[in-house]
């Protein structure tokens, strides 16, 4: 027996995840997105999820899918605006009513899950401080300024991508691949990670970038 | 009277950067700064999804999916660069490590106060992104924006009509008219574009304009508008 | 009646260590756990230093000065391993990421407090570490220490009366004499050396001990007691 | 012209601190500690310094040498006890009243330097709730438990050494040399860096683990 958290497929990892779930997706700009994993998700048929990811409509992240089968009850997010004139999928039940937004500054949405994977409950930011989005938020001053009380943020479950696994669950990250993911695998209970390869031999410890002790298991899914 | 096209609005911010300054370049004119920073000084421009020193935007040979700036676009690592990740991106931002971080605006008010993320278009989605952190936290924030709406109206202001994004941040405007800093005192002219009186330009805007004593006038090259 | 040595005293502690756990050693008799994990469990150690993956004492041709775990010691990083910096450490610590801490102590409570930091030595420097943020946020807890004082008197207590490293946080505690758990209801034993019966036991302790009902006997290995 | 950070001697980069100046030192257990910038500021000769520092007394660090020249007001760190039986040089200063000690968790030390140079003026931790520690600190609940309030430490000055440093202020760190050099990096108005070597040309960004953004000097002084 060894440690090897390397899976040939995500489903029996997943059955797990219950209705009224919260899952944290990486991600930014097309690159870090687990769309194979977050696919795999969909698939499983939870319903009412909520959902953690900077972008609750960018066209390359697969999040759309899960919003598009109606299983996403909230999102919390810093960008919820489709690029085109017509509404996305998101701004569509959105507008219904159907789905629940708490948006926020990004380097807080950022921060709070920080603040869930390093047993910090809460803390104060500058960001947002003065304008429409701290409203119904505690301010406090410190040194002559205002600050918004921000509280953690933890999930169930987090969908992240890397490029090299390896059976510690070490990974490393290509490019700006990185994004949420390191984050958001330290906030989660269950931490699943879509690479491009997954190898039996430990990356040297020069190469990793998140250390396996946040990850639960690793998929290579190819797709570099 | 030639208003500034949106290259040469980028061009004239980018003469002020400083060699060795980190430097955000927000959304649509920012960005186009780097391209003309004079030859030979070094910025090191950090992208908030963790990039810090993107270099060009990658040709089509070396464009990779998984490397891209914080708006979406496939770019390379400058010399010296590094990828962070965007907890780690962000506390560099909220720690106050920016030297300049420019910014596209609907307005600006004569205390500071900017307004650029929500512009109020019906149904859509809100979009914050980093933009807020961004405008709280950097040492100075400087705006590019056009000197006036579509409509003609101000976006210089007494006050703003449109949703903060910070209160009290800006330092500076560079618009298609002037180059203006924000002080205890409102807004200061610095710069007008050539052919364009103070009484001119004081009437596209709305708020009580002063006039440095060394006004002096914008000197753009020419350069054509790409967008 | 043998009393279990520090060395035995650790062994037995390292059978509880289960394949992949994330296991962080403090100094004295718990880094000695390391070497009696049984072959082939695979155990992640972490040194509060960042070391994420600590190996065995660096063997003298290998010893790096630069390479230290949080008791000084040169090690080396084993296979899998990993090393980052103090922030990213104690935030893996403080975010509940520790499976087990195994900590010496001075006293213990039946309420599970833990008291391992000031032993009120006259005029030293107090001397925290990383013990309370171990003590406040490992899944675990676990304390290795002797069961009674150098002059006789419990460790076991009812309520500790050093100062606190923190409250309601011991799960276990190996001491020479008995393997403990600590629950609702105080100190249930379910170890305890050859020989020793439960009144002696109990009149070695400072709290009412509770018998588990299939309460056994500790089998250590004869093991030279290295200190 | 460009950017080097590069210098061949720390006096001049020192002389804008002034008595009175909070200072953090890098290093742990004999690792990472900047003994030859250490050991010029002493020289420099200012006193009233605040030092923050994970250990008042270890042997191997240069620390002592300023509490010796009694240069030293306050020690902000989580461990202040010699290890001989006689009293350090610290303890001595401690013991006569001279000298005024801040004794953290050292996760509490970690994280409120981490909040100085992350923007964040406060947070709640559950490091030392319910000890002595946390006596007189504001307390708070969050599900269920309570959480002490730690404010950011910042510093004007921050001494940390690295192996490898580039013209761009970039480094790299051996072994277990980060320790709290990375975090006192993001928290100081002047950083300075001791490394091995300083090099021309830049670090690949595989290679950087602290980004030379928050690094004013760097100094080479060989000793791997």
């Amino acid at each position: 027996m060894a440690i090897d958290k390397r899976i040939t497929a995500a489903t029996e990892a997943l059955q797990g995840i219950k209705d009224g779930a919260t899952v944290m997706l990486s991600g930014f700009g097309g690159s870090g997105f687990a769309n194979t994993l977050i696919t795999a998700l969909r698939d499983l048929g939870r319903r009412d999820l909520t959902v953690v990811a900077n972008s609750a409509t960018h066209p390359l992240a697969k999040t759309q899918i899960l919003i598009e089968a109606k299983q996403v009850r909230k999102v919390i997010c810093s960008a919820a605006r489709g690029r085109g004139k017509e509404l996305s999928a998101f701004e569509e039940q959105w507008k219904a009513g159907t789905i629940e937004l708490e948006v926020l500054a990004q380097g807080t949405f950022a921060e709070r899950i920080r603040a869930g994977g390093a047993g910090i409950p809460a803390f104060y930011t500058p960001s947002a401080a003065g304008t429409d989005l701290a409203k119904g938020k505690e301010i406090r001053r410190f040194n002559g300024r205002d600050y918004v009380l921000e509280t953690a943020i933890e999930a169930d479950l987090a969908l992240i991508r890397g490029d090299i696994g390896d059976r510690f669950g070490n990974l490393t990250f290509r490019g700006s691949q990185a994004n949420f993911g390191p984050g958001m695998a330290t906030a989660a209970k269950l931490v699943i990670a879509e690479v491009f390869t997954a190898q039996q031999d430990a990356l040297p410890p020069d190469r990793v970038m998140l250390s396996g002790v946040f990850v639960d298991h690793v998929l290579a899914v190819g797709g570099r | 009277m030639g208003k500034l096209n949106r290259q040469q609005m980028a061009w004239r911010a980018a003469q002020d950067l400083q060699e060795g300054m980190l430097v955000n370049l927000g959304l649509g004119m920012p960005v186009a700064c780097s391209q003309y920073v004079p030859h030979g000084r070094e910025i090191v421009f950090q992208s908030e999804n963790g990039v810090i020193g993107a270099g060009p935007l990658a040709g089509k040979n070396a464009a990779d999916p998984d490397l891209v700036d914080a708006g979406s676009r496939q770019i390379t690592v400058a010399v010296g660069g590094v990828v962070i990740d965007s907890v780690a991106s962000f506390a560099m931002i909220r720690g106050g490590h920016i030297d300049v971080t420019l910014l596209g605006a609907f307005e600006v008010a004569a205390n500071g106060d900017l307004a650029n993320w929500d512009s109020r278009i019906p149904d859509k989605g809100p979009l914050v992104g980093g933009a807020m952190d961004l405008a709280a936290s950097a040492k100075a924030v400087w705006v590019i924006m056009e000197h006036t709406t579509r409509k003609g109206g101000p976006r210089l202001l007494d006050q703003c009509s449109l949703p903060l994004t910070a209160p009290h941040c800006v330092k500076r405007v560079y618009t298609n008219l002037a180059v203006l800093s924000v002080g205890p005192d409102g807004f200061t002219v610095h710069e007008i574009i050539p052919g364009m009186s103070q009484a001119e330009l004081q009437a596209a805007t709305g708020a009580k304009l002063t006039f440095a004593p060394d006004c002096g006038t914008i000197n753009a090259p020419d350069l054509a508008d790409e967008e």
